[in-house]
Order: structure tokens, then C-alpha cells, then sequence
């Protein structure tokens, strides 16, 4: 039960790590958007998983009992920063689909060939 | 009454279980896209009739009853029609039934 | 008993994703998109109710509405690939 | 028993996460995409963040799929090329992987009440929150009272990020030589999904007016109301095609909504320094401080509302122009 309990980080890492190999392997951009989506997706679960509290529930004052909640901080960071990551992404979309538009390739080898030229 | 209430929502639950898990296997086992389908969006249905029926029946009347009754309404509306448009879809592009051609590969280009 | 049903679904989750990892074709991973999404309604008011709190089920509600979305978006794309290729081949003639 | 149905979504989610990395189909690792996403907010919610798995669904189970089928679509498909260093990167990634491993078995055991994370600064929100602003929903209160400095930035930034986009896909030219009435027309032929989705479409509206308004008694809030608003008439848009949605909701007014929401939110905080407060301080909005606060709160997360709906609907109708 104590290796369990730290299973969470541990997928927490494995995560991450999936998710920078799509950043620096593979040479399509909208891959390495997608991967940089799961990297983001590592980082919220970490910071959920700090705040759950053993036995806690949600930090929501239900009308009658419970007294034992989970953290609200981590909750309130991650909240605001699911969506900025959403618009961020699409930011970075965008300018994918202006390097199609310009270069017409998205795969990072074809564009830096014709940069060369 | 609220013993017979119980009962009958746990028979209710389990009903819903066991169809969800035949629609899962059936999604995985099934030879093609269409019967795949069928069995998918069937038991997809049926398993939320009967799970959120079994639930509604422990909630009571309480505003978590009409939150459910939503929940199943929408669910109801919706995965029927999205298998629908999937199969409208699939077919569209030339995806043909097992029975038919015996194949299932990748969309035709 | 509230057990049995969320492992039935998550039993079935773990089939759907097989089936979206598998393909073989696009469409058998939209399907399986879809299929996870009903299991995911029915797992998160099932977990409202374990947890004893029934007031989260805005969750699942959530899901059942927005779901919708995702196929009718797919469903978008197919037909303006299917217009942007025909387009193609005709524009080559 | 919870804790086992946590390992066993989590245990899925690595698994979608290793096939999203491996397909070569742009369009399959957006699919999976979309069922990481699905598993990662029922994983929020088994770890009592409602509030974060609400904002994950109207995120993720929508508009993340709908932005990047629209890239998709103005790029490619597939990916072409092969990466060429896979095995250096490999072996980076495995090595960094087994250092974070090894680093977590310093990290407090999981759920420990005693943890650093949970002794200092969250008591004290969990304790003066029904004293200071009395709404149930602590989440609510941290973001928009106490951290409200934190929500003006992130307000900000997705503002920025809205501007951003429209500043490199706004305006631009035509690419495509497809007849514009084929183009326009939407799913308007697909008759069941027609049907359905114009049933629908004012349930989602007033599910996320409820959201937004009912944030400070359960989940909920300004970011996932605007999130689910922005796709109830994203839906509309492709159900009626493009041109019909703007004509309901044009440019100029989205454009508006951009930035009528951190102007009120700005306004809020000003209100409070001309009214004898700090910057923020909601208490002097209202002769009684905890009435004032709550006042406060509503109309930020009016803002942060207004914002959200704005900037998700112009990066779409950007991404959608571009294809014409």
C-alpha cells in the first residue's frame, strides 16, 4: 500500500516523459503540439494529486456533515490554467498552420531545408 | 416498500453492468465497423436506461432524481445519434458491411 | 453494489480504448471515442453517488451535453476533406 | 477501493498516452486525444476536484478536438516523416523518467493530511472563507477573491492568446478554390444530427448560464460556463455552417467580448480602489463587506465568462475562415 500510494507521481513522470518525447523526437509540429498538450496534462495531475487529502472530499460545503476536505489551492490553479492552455495551444496551432501556409510542410526537417536554401 | 425499492434497484444496477460489459465486448470482438457499432450503441442505451434507472431509484425524489432523469434524457438523445451520423458517415465514404465484402481496412482515400 | 457497476464500466473503458488503439479504420476510433464518452457519464454519476455527493452530478451532465460535439465535429471534417479532395481531383483533370 | 479505480484510469491513461505518441495519423492521436482527456477528468474527479474535472469536460470533450480537427484540416494529416534521433531521444527521456521516479519516493505519502502542500496557506482558506465571503464553494472563493490578482493574470493571458491568433489567421487570404455555398453550408444536409443538435443547443446555453451563475454553490465558475457557451454555439456553427453563426454573433461582437471581459474585471478592482479599498478588495462594494465580497465575486466571473466565450469563439471562427 505505501509503493501504491506513490503511484500517482509515477505515472505523473511517465507522463511527462511521453509527452516531451513527442516534443523532441518527432519532427511534426502539430505532434509536437499534441505531445506538449500531454506534458501539460502531467503537470495538472500532479498538482490535483498534492492536493487530494485522505478521506477529504471535494471543497464544496455540502449542507450537513463532512468536515475532512482536499486542498482548494492547487484546484483553483489548475482550473484557471486548463483553460490558458487551451488558448495557448491554439495560439501555437495557429502559427503551424502560418508555417503550412509559408513553407507548405509542417514537418520540422522540410522547413529548415528550405531555410537553408 | 423501500426494501422492495432496493432490491429492485440493485437488480437494476447489475442489469446495467452486465449490458455495458456485453457492449464493450461486443465492440471489441465483433469482425467489422457496422456490427461493431451495433453492438456499441445498443447496450450503450440500455446500460444507461438501466444504470441511471437504478440510481434514480436509490436518490429518491430529490433534485439529484431530476439531474438524472436529465442526464438520461440527453444521453438518450444524443449517443443514438452520433452513432447515426457515424454510420452515415462511414458508409458515405465507402466503409461496406462484413456480410458484404469480408474487408476492413483503413477509409478508402 | 455501486462497485460492481463502476468496475463493470471501467472493464468496458479498458475494451473501448483497446478497440480506439486497435482501429483498424478512423471510424472504429470515433466509435470507441463515443462509446468512452457514455461509459464516462455513467462512471462519474456512479462515483457522485459512491462519494455520497450527489450535487456533482453537473458533471455528468456536462458530459452528456458536450460529447455531442466532438462526433459532429469529426463528422465536419470528413465532409470538408471529402469536398477539398474531389476539389483536388478536379482542379488536376 | 476508490484508490484502485484511480490506478486502474490512470494505468489507461498512460496507455492512450504511449499509442497518442506512436500513431502516425494525426487524425487517430487527436481521437486519443480525446479519450486521454475523458480519463484524466475522471481521474480529477476520483481526486475531489470537481471543480478542475467540470472545466476538463467543457474543455477537452469539445473545443480541444474541434481546434485541432480545424488545423488538421488546413495542414496535413499525416505525419510524413520518421523522427531521425528516436533512440538519443529515448534514452533522455527513459533516463529523465527514472530520475523523477526516483525523486517521488521523497515526495509525502499520497493523501497525507500532514504534507507541507496541505499545513500552511489552505486551512486558512478552508477556515475564513465562511466568515469572510460565507459561499460553500472554497474553490470559487480562492479564485476569486483571495487569489484574485492570479485570475486577473490568467484572464490576461487568454486574452493575449485570443489577440494572438487572430493576429496571424485574421484577415487572411483565401486558400481554397471550393465553390463558397459548399463550403458554407455546414451539416445542414445531415438531417438526424441537424435535428438533435438544434434541440440542444439551448439546453447546453442554459446549462452553462447555470454554471456560471451557481459557481459559487457547486462546481462551476466563469471558465467552464464560458467554455461551455463558446461550444454550444461552436456546435451551432457546424451544424448551420459558418456564415449563419457569425451573422447571429459577427466579428465586431466577438471581438467586443474579448475585451469587455477583462474591462470589467479591471473595473471591478478599480471600483474597489475608488470606493476606499485595495485593489481587488471586494469588501467595500457593499456597506456589509461579506455582501460586497460576493458581489465581487459575480462579477468577475461575469468577466472571466464573457472573456472565455469570446476568445475560444474567435480562435474557431479563425481556424474555420482560414479554410475557405
Amino acid at each position: 500500500m505505501e509503493l501504491l500510494g506513490l503511484y500517482n507521481y509515477w505515472v505523473f513522470a511517465v507522463l511527462l516523459m511521453i509527452g516531451f518525447y513527442a516534443v523532441v523526437a518527432k519532427p511534426n509540429l502539430v505532434k509536437k503540439l499534441i505531445g506538449l498538450s500531454l506534458f501539460q496534462s502531467a503537470v495538472f495531475l500532479l498538482y490535483i494529486t498534492m492536493g487530494k487529502v485522505e478521506g477529504g472530499t471535494a471543497p464544496i460545503f455540502p449542507e450537513a456533515g463532512a468536515a475532512v476536505f482536499s486542498n482548494p489551492l492547487p484546484q483553483v490553479l489548475i482550473l484557471t490554467a486548463i483553460v490558458v492552455g487551451i488558448s495557448t495551444t491554439a495560439l501555437g496551432l495557429g502559427i503551424v498552420v502560418r508555417v503550412k501556409e509559408e513553407y507548405g510542410s509542417i514537418e520540422e526537417h522540410e522547413i529548415q531545408e528550405i531555410d537553408e536554401r | 416498500m423501500s426494501a422492495l425499492l432496493d432490491t429492485l434497484s440493485w437488480v437494476l444496477l447489475t442489469l446495467g453492468g452486465l449490458s455495458v460489459l456485453v457492449g464493450g465486448i461486443g465492440a471489441l470482438r465483433m469482425p467489422d465497423l457496422y456490427t461493431r457499432m451495433h453492438a456499441a450503441s445498443v447496450t450503450d442505451s440500455l446500460g444507461a436506461i438501466l444504470v441511471l434507472g437504478g440510481i434514480m431509484l436509490q436518490a429518491g425524489w430529490s433534485l439529484a432524481t431530476i439531474k438524472l432523469i436529465a442526464i438520461l434524457l440527453f444521453l438518450l438523445l444524443t449517443s443514438p445519434t452520433s452513432s447515426n451520423a457515424l454510420a452515415s458517415a462511414a458508409l458515405l465514404a465507402g466503409t461496406r458491411p462484413f456480410a458484404e465484402a469480408g474487408q476492413d481496412e483503413e477509409a478508402p482515400k | 453494489m455501486y462497485y460492481a457497476v463502476t468496475i463493470a464500466t471501467l472493464v468496458t473503458m479498458a475494451l473501448a480504448l483497446l478497440r480506439a488503439v486497435l482501429g483498424p479504420s478512423v471510424y472504429d476510433r470515433v466509435l470507441a471515442v463515443n462509446m468512452l464518452g457514455t461509459k464516462t457519464v455513467l462512471l462519474l454519476s456512479v462515483i457522485a453517488f459512491l462519494y455520497g455527493r450527489p450535487d456533482f452530478l453537473d458533471l455528468a451532465l456536462a458530459y452528456a451535453l458536450i460529447n455531442f460535439i466532438g462526433v459532429l465535429a469529426v463528422l465536419e471534417f470528413f465532409r470538408s476533406r471529402a469536398l477539398r479532395r474531389s476539389a483536388e481531383r478536379g482542379a488536376r483533370q | 477501493m476508490i484508490v484502485i479505480f484511480g490506478i486502474f484510469l490512470l494505468t489507461l491513461l498512460v496507455i492512450t498516452a504511449i499509442a497518442i505518441v506512436r500513431s502516425d495519423n494525426l487524425f487517430v492521436a487527436v481521437m486519443l486525444m480525446g479519450i486521454a482527456s475523458l480519463l484524466i477528468a475522471a481521474n480529477f474527479f476520483l481526486l475531489d476536484a470537481a471543480d478542475v474535472a467540470l472545466t476538463e469536460a467543457a474543455v477537452g470533450a469539445g473545443i480541444s478536438t474541434v481546434l485541432f480537427l480545424g488545423a488538421l484540416a488546413l495542414t496535413s494529416e499525416r505525419e510524413r516523416a520518421k523522427s531521425s534521433n528516436r533512440l538519443l531521444s529515448f534514452i533522455v527521456v527513459a533516463a529523465a523518467a527514472l530520475i523523477l521516479i526516483y525523486a517521488t519516493f521523497d515526495k509525502p505519502r499520497f493523501g497525507d493530511p500532514e504534507a507541507p502542500v496541505q499545513t500552511h496557506v489552505a486551512p486558512w482558506y478552508l477556515e475564513k472563507t465562511p466568515e469572510y465571503i460565507d459561499i460553500p464553494n472554497v474553490v470559487t472563493a480562492v479564485l476569486g477573491s483571495f487569489r484574485g490578482y492570479d485570475t486577473l493574470g490568467e484572464v490576461f493571458v487568454v486574452f493575449t492568446a485570443g489577440i494572438g491568433v487572430l493576429f496571424l489567421l485574421g484577415g487572411g487570404k483565401a486558400t481554397s478554390t471550393l465553390p463558397e455555398e459548399k463550403i458554407n453550408e455546414g451539416l445542414r444536409h445531415h438531417l438526424i444530427p441537424r435535428v438533435v443538435g438544434r434541440i440542444l443547443i439551448p439546453f447546453i446555453l442554459l446549462f452553462g448560464l447555470y454554471v456560471q451563475f451557481h459557481g459559487e454553490y457547486g462546481p462551476g465558475g466563469g471558465f467552464q460556463a464560458g467554455a461551455i457557451i463558446a461550444a454550444a454555439i461552436i456546435l451551432f456553427a457546424l451544424l448551420e455552417g459558418e456564415k449563419r453563426a457569425l451573422s447571429v454573433l459577427p466579428e465586431r461582437v466577438l471581438l467586443g467580448l474579448m475585451a469587455c471581459g477583462p474591462l470589467l474585471y479591471g473595473a471591478v478592482g478599480l471600483a474597489g480602489v475608488l470606493l476606499g479599498g485595495n485593489f481587488l478588495d471586494y469588501s467595500v462594494l457593499s456597506s456589509d463587506p461579506v455582501k460586497g465580497q460576493q458581489l465581487g465575486i459575480l462579477l468577475i466571473e461575469a468577466g472571466v465568462g464573457i472573456t472565455v466565450t469570446g476568445v475560444l469563439l474567435g480562435i474557431f471562427h479563425a481556424f474555420a475562415a482560414r479554410g475557405r
